[in-house]
Order: structure tokens, then sequence, then C-alpha cells
């Protein structure tokens, strides 16, 4: 009877007792949301053009910051620190579609995804030859970006913290999927991008260049990680460890649809809110952290239900 | 010209589905049998305990996943987990049941994980590929917090690892410190070798057969009769076992104890890496995998230093990690197959060597 | 084709040479130091690795090592992962080491069952089993000068005074944020035996391996609870994340106190100037003005036969792999003198270790007067219970905010040997002790 | 569902004899979202005749055959089998019925050889268990060896001996199809489904495979419903006909009947409707 009531009444009387807190757990579910919807996106851009399930797009993050972090600690004023980082992502997307990409055109995916785990052993060990093991601090407000708080009071003991780089967060990623909406619709490069999504001997039959594609998509993805370094370094610091946060975008994908931009911002959203949502009100009935695993299952009952993910069209099996 | 299988004539269906139907082959693998057993003579502890012990485990598990992605075609990143079902049952049972043969322990904990798998397995009737790969992450990922949170699962160990506790077998020392590496190499080799004349012969009669049809195409195989369900399932629960038994065999005849961090998701990649490089759907693969991604690197941490390339530990190990990964995009560009088709490829010249054509 | 097989017999060639132990010149002994530089633990093990070899190469540099007797040493890269962690302690084996130093919770409990079989020493300074301090079922295993639960215990201690003596801890709610791993977990039955003796309601947080850059939901937790003080067990990324959310999260900073592993520079740096007043407890002081500290910059930092960044020097990890190498050190020295040789065996190296005495007059001529606390080991006792202290974060570098104190020894022994006794009859047929320590 | 089974051979063969009706369909009707892909179709199949399913692309033959083997679960009508009313029934239990059938875009095992793919076709008629699989040995050894012996006869039968080991990926389409029809024939059906047997085939194959299909048919008795396209393979083949246009029926025949019908010659030459 007392463990029906913890779960089913107690937690509602806590989010009513404290809506000041309620705001808050939201607030921050929907900043990680964010952040994981700018992973699964960098995931989305390059499954969208190429049909490879990237799984370096969390060491692609980590590199991009460290390259940005440990250019400034050469002593590279940050502006073109950030200049050179962007650089270094398309030297990469280059070298991933020269390298990779292009003798592995037409494999299987499993061959793909291989591949791109391949990349991820080398990427960690070529960043930690170059730049080191140790974590670095993120360079934020050298970059200019916000670093400060606001409060609101709510009631007598209400308290409610915004994080001025977290609301930058959100703007970012929020500027980031409209640039790339954008850039999707209304420019040549972006349409020639569906047209290779949708069909690729299609698109290489109306004088569309492969390569070139994918070099832009890999490169877009890297500014997609090298957002989400900072904004994610800005949080904790840039280290190696990060690499294991990006895992969090594959719920996010699999909620989403791996092909829908639209479905990545909102499952991190969903996924975001509901993970904090469920460890903070109900976590501590089993001994809490169970956020390492809370998002899979979420994602997992969800797809049982509609396997097609949210923005999927429905299946119609054909033989 | 010595590898030919001209005047072999086989005049039986028996002798024409055996596993090794070429003579030649079943000279090879008498020798490579030879030599693993005679290893110990020639081999240093080191070699023992810190290469060829866990080599054998992990192909096993190699072997175990490629049951379920390489025959059956469903993609899983929780073998880590399942491995790590087996390794706690078999300190469960091994506590419990401290009398019987810790060799009984170690086949009936992979009961345990095939349950697991099976339960996990249920969402692969509607979810497909690489969506499945990621469910089975929650698989993964309940599990390990399962083998941090459950306290009676390492007997309330105020450190939380388990710990093997030293088991006779015919009077020998086989698992726990004291047992020395030749006596537990011989267990190891002696499981792995009959779990892998078992999952042939499964694999090459009906229940293979289905697994095959429903990785090849899974609407035809239902066409033909094929029960989804329990095509899929058993794929599950024989490919978790089978793993399960190597996560035992992982802890209480490599690691000798072991704490919830060794099972998690870094082991399910490794062991997918050995699946894929080695070659889907291949048991010799297995094999070839499990010694790349096994071996290569500690010889590269050994080797590099040894051959008087003076340079900081820690950068043999990053650059150990860059080959491997740079090696790992260079074989799925040279033969995305896997080394077992490398090796398919090479028997077939083989056969009309010395002419390139026959 | 020749080049090729040329290299592949040199790599074998090698291989046989690295597997067979190495020839050792006359006046040598040779340790291998685990060490993890890369992964997501190599925040702090970086500094570690940097102090224990900057201090082994030092001694060899000024003094020609040991008595005379220089100590060949080299890193084998771990990664923190049990796996390689193996590895590395089969080579180490392999290669005849004094001493085995896992610098990983996991690590350590995978050697201590093989320790005793294979005759190697096992030195887990303040980390790995608290219940190894029993000398009497652990012969092989030291974990000076502190377990975790002196560690905890002090904390307690502290949080006491502050609230005006013990009783003052009635009615207090602490909350526990933990590393959800073994490391993280053994303090809990302690912290629970002293809330239940105190008063004090204990709240857990615990943080998954995997989520140790994800801490939001952990601090918001603690926001809602709002619980007096916060005791951190953290390692790796764990500890500035925490950091960095609880000054985020307006946390009073002087009332949330890390173990010592919580303790590095970076760790506090990372939550800016919101970060002072954070505190952990410690067994080592900080700043690079010893004599020996100063011998390390003159003679292999600056040198340059060292890649440690000459400003870490003297920062607070850095100084405590160098009291992990002063302690093998003095056991190597006390070895020699113990069994009159001067080239010392791993089984010389345990009697080493097991007297290990470092009193005031000794650390003043190593030239650490003042840095670490005089230390002795006793057969029974490999752990010590000895005395510890809490630093202060101000903003720039670690301050000593107390004096030198003791743990609560007294609640820390019985759970200790309940540990132990729990560990050999749950490992039985757990080897006992050949010569069995004199009772006292 | 294994009521019908039988270990030993012949299995799921109802006893009825030719001329009687194994099949009725009546009144079916399929759509997929608001799309009608069949529209209120009935006919029906004799015991040992050639049923022809003909009409233009997109009429809806591949929908029937798939309500007939179970893939698709019409919202109307009921399909009577060897005069039982058949609820919704899933594909397997349709294969464990005796229907059998083959592919319009060939659907063979791809990463098996022709000898495996065809023993798939034995799988409902081998029962021995787990345990004995694992041992390969025994009582499982004798099941193997008894059904390859079956597989040799319809490999010898459909002259494919020089393919046996050939991993299906490596074949010529057209022997591809045929390692098919062998796949199904290893079902012994009682009713076998042929979706556009000679799709892509030359001359020559065609002549070949309506051979083989004659000869099923005559030699085991084999009731078959077929899809093709080519007119003259048809009439040639087959005793019945039955032509969908839009998911409807408009016409059920003998060929002749059939060939000279209005409004099938209206449906093949696109008169407007």
């Amino acid at each position: 009877m007392d463990m029906l009531y913890n779960i089913l009444i107690d937690p509602f009387v806590q989010m009513v007792d404290a809506p000041d807190f309620l705001i808050q757990v939201v607030w921050e579910g929907f900043v990680a949301g964010v952040l994981y919807a700018l992973i699964a996106l960098g995931f989305v851009l390059i499954y969208k053009a190429s049909g490879v399930f990237n799984f370096a797009q969390g060491i692609m993050v980590v590199f991009a910051g460290l390259s940005l972090v440990g250019l400034h600690e050469k002593g590279v004023p940050a502006w073109l620190a950030l200049i050179l980082a962007i650089g270094i992502m398309a030297i990469l997307a280059v070298c991933i579609e020269k390298f990779v990409m292009r003798p592995l055109v037409g494999q299987p995916d499993i061959i793909l995804l291989m591949a791109t785990i391949g990349m991820t052993y080398f990427l960690i060990g070529l960043g930690e030859v170059i730049f080191g093991g140790e974590p670095k601090q993120m360079i934020t407000s050298e970059l200019g970006l916000p670093t400060g708080s606001t409060a609101f009071e709510m009631g007598e003991r209400g308290l409610v913290i915004l994080q001025h780089i977290d609301i930058a967060a959100a703007v970012i990623a929020l500027l980031m999927v409209g640039g790339l909406a954008v850039f999707f619709n209304r420019t040549r490069i972006g349409r020639a991008l569906r047209a290779v999504a949708d069909d690729h001997t299609a698109a290489l039959s109306v004088g569309i260049s492969l390569n070139q594609i994918w070099a832009i998509v890999w490169f877009a993805a890297g500014i997609v990680a090298l957002a989400t370094g900072i904004m994610w370094g800005a949080r904790s610091d840039v280290s190696f460890a990060l690499e294991i946060v990006a895992l969090k975008a594959l719920p996010v994908l699999i909620l989403g649809g791996f092909t829908s931009i639209p479905g990545a911002i909102i499952g991190g959203l969903i996924i975001g809110i509901g993970e904090k949502i469920g460890e903070i009100y109900w976590g501590s009935l089993v001994g809490g952290g169970i956020e390492s695993w809370l998002a899979y299952v979420i994602a997992l009952i969800f797809l049982l239900f509609r396997p097609q993910g949210l923005f999927g069209e429905k299946i119609i099996e054909r033989i | 010209m010595f590898y030919r299988e001209a005047g072999q004539y086989k005049t039986s269906y028996a002798a024409d589905q055996q596993i090794f139907p070429i003579r030649q082959d079943r000279i090879g693998i008498a020798v490579i049998l030879v030599i693993a057993l005679l290893l110990p003579l020639a081999a240093s502890e080191f070699m023992l305990s810190a290469i060829a012990i866990p080599f054998l485990v992990l192909a096993l598990a190699t072997i175990g996943l490629n049951i379920l992605t390489g025959y059956a075609g469903q993609l899983s990143l929780g073998t880590g987990a399942f491995m790590g079902v087996g390794a706690y049952s078999c300190y469960k049972l091994v506590t419990i049941f401290p009398e019987v043969n810790v060799i009984v322990h170690i086949l009936l904990s992979g009961t345990f994980a095939a349950a697991a798998g099976v339960v996990f397995g249920l969402p692969s009737l509607r979810i497909k590929g690489l969506y499945l790969a990621v469910t089975t992450l929650a698989a993964q990922f309940f599990l390990e917090w399962c083998f941090i949170r459950i306290p009676w699962l390492y007997n309330y160990n105020s450190s939380g690892a388990i710990e093997v506790p030293g088991r006779e077998v015919f009077g020998t020392l086989i698992t726990g410190p004291a047992a020395s590496g030749t006596a537990r190499y011989y267990v190891v080799l002696a499981i792995v070798v009959v779990m892998t004349l078992l999952i042939k012969n499964l694999i090459r009669g009906r229940v293979g057969r289905q697994w095959m049809m429903i990785r090849d195409m899974d609407i035809a195989a239902e066409l033909m009769g094929v029960r989804p369900l329990i095509a899929k399932l058993s794929a599950f629960a024989v490919s978790s076992y089978v793993c399960g038994v190597a996560g035992a065999m992982f802890v209480f005849f490599y690691l000798g104890a072991s704490e919830p961090a060794v099972f998690s998701i870094t082991l399910s990649f490794q062991v997918l890496f050995m699946a894929i490089i080695g070659g889907l759907g291949s048991l010799v693969g297995s094999f070839f995998g499990a010694a790349f991604i096994w071996i290569l690197p500690i010889l590269l941490r050994v080797g590099l230093p040894a051959l008087g390339v003076d340079v900081a530990a820690e950068t043999v190990f990053q650059v150990a990690q860059m080959v491997i990964g740079a090696l790992i995009i260079f074989f799925l560009i040279v033969e995305p197959h896997g080394l077992a088709r490398l090796w398919a490829i090479g028997k077939e010249k083989l056969r009309v060597w010395p002419f390139p054509y026959a | 084709m020749r080049m090729r097989t040329l290299l592949a017999g040199s790599v074998l060639v090698g291989l046989a040479a690295s597997f067979a132990a190495p020839a050792l010149a006359e006046d040598s002994v040779y340790i291998q130091l685990p060490t993890y530089r890369t992964g997501p633990y190599a925040g702090s093990g970086i500094h570690i690795a940097n102090g224990m070899s900057d201090y082994l190469a030092m001694i060899n540099e000024r003094d020609g090592g040991v008595n005379g007797v220089k100590i060949a040493f080299d890193e084998c890269e771990t990664g923190y992962d049990t796996q390689k962690g193996v590895e590395c302690y089969e080579q180490a084996k392999a290669k005849n080491t004094l001493v085995f130093n896992p610098w990983s919770t996991g690590i350590t409990l995978q050697v201590i069952p093989k320790s005793s079989v294979d005759k190697i020493p096992v030195l887990s300074m303040a980390y790995g089993l608290s219940a190894a301090a029993d000398g009497n079922t652990f012969p092989w295993v030291f974990n000076p000068p502190d377990t975790y639960w002196d560690g905890l215990s002090a904390i307690i201690k502290y949080i006491g005074d502050q609230e005006g003596g013990m009783e003052g801890l009635k009615g207090k709610k602490i909350g526990y944020i933990f590393l959800d791993a073994g490391y993280g977990r053994e303090p809990i039955p302690l912290l629970d035996n002293l809330a239940q003796k105190y008063g004090f309601e204990v709240l857990q947080y615990p943080v998954p391996g995997k989520e140790m850059q994800n801490q939001s939901s952990q601090w918001l937790s603690i926001r809602r609870d709002r619980p007096d003080y916060v005791v951190m067990w953290g390692w790796g990324a764990m500890n500035p994340t925490a950091v960095k959310e609880a000054v985020k999260n307006r946390f009073d900073m002087s009332k949330f106190i890390g173990v010592w592993w919580a303790g590095g520079d970076e760790d506090a740096r990372a939550g800016g100037a919101g970060a002072k007043g954070y505190k952990s407890v410690s067994f080592n002081n900080v700043g690079a003005d010893y004599p020996a500290l100063q011998d390390i910059k003159k003679l292999v930092v600056d040198a340059g036969k060292s890649h440690t960044p000459a400003n870490t020097v003297g920062e607070n990890l850095y100084n405590r792999g160098v009291v992990n190498a002063v302690y093998m050190v003095e056991a190597i020295r006390i070895a020699q003198e113990m069994t009159g040789k001067k080239v010392i065996n791993a089984e010389d190296m345990r009697v080493g270790l097991e007297n290990l005495k470092i009193d005031e007059a000794r650390l003043e001529a190593i030239g650490l007067k003042g840095m670490i606390a005089p230390i002795e080991i006793t057969c029974a006792n490999h752990s010590g219970h000895h005395s510890l202290f809490i630093q202060e974060w101000d903003g720039e570098k670690w301050t000593p905010a107390t004096d030198w104190f003791s743990p609560m020894t007294e609640e820390v022994t019985p759970i200790l040997m309940q540990a132990s006794k729990d560990y050999a009859t749950s490992n039985a047929p757990w080897p006992t002790r050949e010569d069995a320590c004199p009772a006292n | 569902m294994n009521a019908f089974v039988d270990p030993v051979g012949m299995a799921g063969h109802s006893g009825l004899t030719k001329g009687e009706v194994l099949l009725r369909v009546d009144n079916v009707s399929l759509s997929f979202g608001g799309v009608k892909a069949i529209t209120n179709i009935s006919f029906d199949i004799l015991k040992g005749e050639v049923r022809a399913i003909i009409g233009p692309n997109g009429a809806g033959k591949t929908s029937m055959l798939n309500v007939i083997n179970g893939f698709y679960h019409p919202q109307e009508g009921t399909i009577t089998w060897r005069g039982q009313v058949r609820r919704k029934m899933r594909p397997y239990e349709a294969a464990s019925h005796g229907i059998a059938r083959t592919f319009q875009n060939v659907a063979l095992f791809k990463g098996m050889t022709t000898l495996d793919n065809i023993m798939t076709g034995r799988g409902l008629k081998m029962n021995k268990n787990f345990f004995w699989q694992c041992l390969h040995w025994g009582p499982a050894l004798n099941e193997e060896i008894e059904h390859r012996r079956k597989v040799e006869e319809i490999i010898d039968f459909l002259e494919i001996q020089a393919i046996r080991k050939t991993p299906v990926g490596r074949l010529p389409y057209g022997l591809q199809k045929r390692v098919e029809l062998a796949r199904a024939l290893a079902m012994e059906p009682e009713l076998l489904l042929l979706d556009e047997p000679m799709a892509g085939m030359n001359l020559e194959e065609k002549e070949d495979m309506s051979r083989f299909i004659l000869d099923v048919n005559q030699q085991f008795g084999t009731t078959i419903a077929l899809i093709e396209h080519d007119m003259g393979v048809v009439m040639d083949l087959s005793d019945r006909v039955v032509v969908l246009d839009y998911g409807r029926k408009i016409a059920d025949g003998p060929p002749e009947e059939v060939q000279s019908n209005q409004d099938v010659i209206d449906a093949y030459l696109g008169v407007p409707h």
C-alpha cells in the first residue's frame, strides 16, 4: 500500500507542493534535452544524407571541443581558435569522406556503422596524442558566452535559477535547427542533399556529386558537434568522458526517427525532461541513479507501440 | 598443389555433410588442436594468463554474439551485460552450492543469461535493425545497474565486487588465484572446443537454417513455416547462453575477481568488433576476430617498447588504439565480410595454386 | 617483402625478450607503475602518474637510487580499465616487479587474491579494499595511510566540530553523493552506523559512471532535500562536474566536503570563483616548497627528464603521487636494512612495507617535513588510521582548514575487522598468514 | 496448428480427390489505410488444377496471393480451405497447412547455398529436438540425411545438381527462380502459389520453367495457382483463369473464354473506365 502510494501519489504531491522546484526540474530537463537533441542532430544529418549511423558523433563532439580549447591554450585568441576549430572539422569531414565513406559506398548499414566505430577508436587515440588526456576547461567567457545566472523568487522559499549559458545553449540550438532547415529547403546544396537522401543512384544520375555532398554533410555534423562540445563543455568540462554522454542521443534517435530533424529536437526534449522527472520523483524509490537506463527504457516502450518512431510513417511490409 | 580435394569422393550424404569434408582441412584442424594442447609446455605464464585464456573466452563470446547477429541477423549491443548475467549467476551458484563441480556451475550459469536474453529479446518481434540495437542497449544499461544495485548478487560484499573462490576438479585446482595458468587454460580450451562443436552442429541443422532464414528474409521465412517468435527467441536464448558461459569463464578463469564495470558497454563493443572483423556468420571468423582485437593490441603495447621504440606508456596505448581503429576501417574497406572471407578466398586461391585459374 | 620479414622477425625477438625477465643490472630493482593518462579518469590519473615517476627519477638522479641500487621503473597504461589492469599485472609479474600499485579500486580487487599466490605486495595507497588493512588476513596488501572508512569518519568528525560537537549532528541531514561503483558504495555501511549513533540522516545520491558529466538530477535532488552538508566520493571527470553543479545550484561550498580523491586542483578550479570554500579531507599538503619537491623540479622537471608541466608540481594530486613513491622508496630502504641485501625481491619488499616507519626525523631527512604526517605500518595493521586534515579551496589553491587530527579509529576498527573476516570466509579457503602477527 | 502436420512425409495432404474445391475465396476485400487493394473478390481453386490469376499491373494479384497464404488479413470476406472456413491465420500456419509459394522478386535466403535453401523447405517436416540437433548424431543425423535424400530428388528433377553448393546470391536470375521453385517443392505442398515464375526469363528458360510447372502438376498432383504476364504461357498452362483489374474480378473461366471477354480486352488495352 505504501509502495503504491509512493509510486502513484507521492511524486505528484511533491510536484504540487513545490512548483518552483518542478519548474527547475523541467528546465534542467529541457536544457539537457536540447543538448541531447544537438548530438542527435549530428546523427540525423549524416544518416539522412548517407544512411550511415555515425557512431563517431560523440567523439567528434569531444574532438571539436578539444581543438577549440587546445588551440586557445596554445595562445591562439578565442575567436581565431573558434575559426580554426571549424577549419579542423572541415578537414576532418573531407578526410572521412575521402578515406572512409568513398571506399565503403554501397556497403550494408552495419559495415558503415562499424567503420564509424573504427573512426571513434582512431579519433580517441589521435585526440589523446595531440591534446593529452587531461580534461580542459571550456573557454566560456573568452568566447563571449554568458556565464552568470538569474534567479527568480517564487513564493516564500521558492527559487528558480536559470543559468545564462543554458539559455544560450537553447538559443544556439534553435538557431542551428532553423539554419539547417533553411539550408535544407532553400539552398541548392540543401535540395541536392535531400535528393541524395531519397535515392543515391537517382541523385547521381541527375548530376549530383555524392562525394561533395557527403563532405558537406560531415562538415555540417562537425559544426553541430562543435556547438555541442562548447555547450556541454561549459556545463562540465571538455574531456574524453564526454564521449559517453553522446550515447544518450541513441534513445533520442529511436524516439524521433533517424531521419527527422524535428524528431531529434522533440525526441531530445522528451528524453531530457522525462528522465529528469523520472530520476528525481521516482528514482529514489529504487535507490536513484536510474538515469543511466531510463531513457532507453522509455524509448523501448515507445517503440513497442510505434515501431516507426515519432515521425516515421507507418511501415507496410511488402513482398 | 597440396591443398586440393581432387580424388576425395564422397559416397554417402553423411560423408558429404561433415564439418570438414576436405582431408587437408581435417589434418589442419588436428594440427591446430595438437598445438593448442601442447601450448602450455612452451608458453610463459603471461602468454597463457593474459593472452591465450582471454582470447579463447572472448572467441566463445564472439561465437555467442555471432549466433544472434551473424546467423539470426539481430544486432545486439548487450553482449557485455549477458556475459555479466552469466558471471554473476555462476558466482551465486558457486557460493550457494559449493560442493558441486564448478564446471557444472559454469555451464548452468548460461541458462540464466539465456533467460535474460529471451526477456530482452522479446522486443525483437516488433523492432528491427538499428532500432533493435538501441533497445538492446536498454538491456545493457539496466543489467549493469542491477549488478551494482542488487547486493545479493555479490553476497553483500562491502567492496561490491565478486571474487572467485578456489575450486578443484579431479584434485586439481582450476579456479581461484592459486590455480595454475595451465590448469585454467586446459579447462577453458576444453569448454570452448566442445561448445564450438555443438554450435557448429546446431547451425548446420534445422535450427541454424531457421535462424539464417530469419536473417536473410524474415517475411519469406515466415511464409515457409518458420515461427518468428520461436526462431528469434531461440537465437536470443542460445546466443545469451553462450555469452553467459563465456562471461562466467571470463571471471572464473581469467579475471579472478570482478566488479560491474567489467561488463560495461565497452565489453559489448569489443565483442561486436570481434564478430564483425572476424566475419559475421562465421565460426572460424569468431576466432580470427578475437585474435585480432585481443592479441594485436597486446602485441603492439608489448612489442613497440620491446623493439626499442622508446615512447611513453600512454603513447603506446594511444597509438595502439589509433592503429586498431585504422585497421578496422582498412579491413572493412578491403573485405567487408571480415577475416573469415579473406580466409575463404585464400583457401580458394590455394586450391588452384600455382595456377591463377582452375 | 624482405623489409616485412625483417620487421616481423624483430617484433618476435622483441616480444620474446619482453616476456622474459629483464636482465637486471647488478644494482637495480624493478617497479612497474600502472598508470592511466588516457580515458575518462585521466584527469586525475595524469598528476598521480607524474608525481610517482618524477620522485623515483629524482631518487635515481640525486642519490643514484636507494643505497646505490637504482630503481628501474616503467609505466603500464591501464586506462582505468580492469582488463588492461590485469594485463599490466601479468606483465609486471613476468618482469619481477617489487610492488604493484593498481591505482584503481577495480584493479586492486582483481589482484588482491592473486598477490598472495604470486607473492607480490600490493600497495593501494588510501584506496582499494578497506578491509585489507587487516594485516593478519591480507599479509600482501597495504593501504596506508588511511582507509575510506577512516576518511569518512574524519569528515563526520569535522562536521561534528563545525556543529559544536558530535551531539550537534543530531537531526542534521548529510547528503552523500558518490560514484555508483564499489568505490563509492564502500563507505555506506559506516555512514549508516554513524548516522544511527549520532542521530543524523543520510541521503544518498548515486552518480552512475556513465553519467559522471551529467549530474543535474543529483544536484536538483540535493537542492530539493536541502541537506546540511554534502559529502562526495568522486573520481575523474565526476569531480569537476559536481563542483560546477554545486556552484550552479548555489549550494554552500563550505559545507561540501570531498574525500581525498575529490581534492584535485583541477576539480576545484572547474567551479571558478564560486568554488571557494570547497573542502576535501587530505593526508598530504600542497605546495612545491619542500626540499624534495625542489629537487624534483631541479633535477627532473627543469632538466627536461619528465613531461610534467612545471606549474603542476606541488598540486594536490601530484604531491600524492610523490607520497606513493616515497612509501615505495622508504620500504625498499627498510627492506634493505632488514634483509641485509642490496638488491631485494618482492618478498623482501613486503617485509619492508610491513615495517614501514617514517617519523618526523626521517621526513626531515627526506625533505618532506610538514607535507605528510609521520606514518607507521605494523604487521597487524596495514593501514594505520593515520592523522588527516581538512583542506579548503581558496579560489586559487588548497589551504589547510584544520590541523592534523585522527579519524574515529574506534568506529572504524570493528567494521574493518568484520569486513576482513567476511572476505576471508566468502573466499574460503583463504590462505592464512604463515607468520602470525604478534598480538599487541 | 500442428494438426495437419504429418511428420513422416506427405504432409498436409487432405485426401481430396481431383476436381474437388480445395480453396474458396468469398467476397474478400483488402485495403491499406484508405487505399483499396482488393474489392469483393470471389473465386475458387480446384484440387489438381492449374489456376492462373492475371491482370494488369496494380490489379491486386500479388495482394491476392498474400491474402491466401496469410500474409495479409482481409478486412472483409472469408477463405475456405479444404472445406474449413479460415479465420485469421499467420503465414507459418498456412505453410504448415500445405500452402507454399514463390515470389515476384526472388526471395531466396541469400546467405545460404542452394542446397541449404532447398533444405529450408523441409523444416516443417523435421522434428528432432534441440539436443539431438546440438549433437548432430543419431536420430538428428538420420533425419538430416533422410531429408537430404528428398532434396536431392528435387535437385535432380529441376536439373540443378551443378549449383548445389553455390551460395544463391551468386546465381543468375533464371537459376534463382528455379531454386526458389525447388524450395517450394521441398515443402511438398498441396497448393503451390507461383508469383510470376517466368518474369525476366528468356524464351529457353521460360520453356524449361513451363515444363517443370506442368511436370509438378501432373507427376505430383500439386494444385498450382500462378500469376503470370506472358499470355502465351498462361493460355498453355492453365486450366482456368481469373482476371483482376483495379482490385476487382472482371472475368473467370477457361483460357479461351477469358481471352475473348470484352472486359479483359479493355482492361489490357487500357480503355478508360
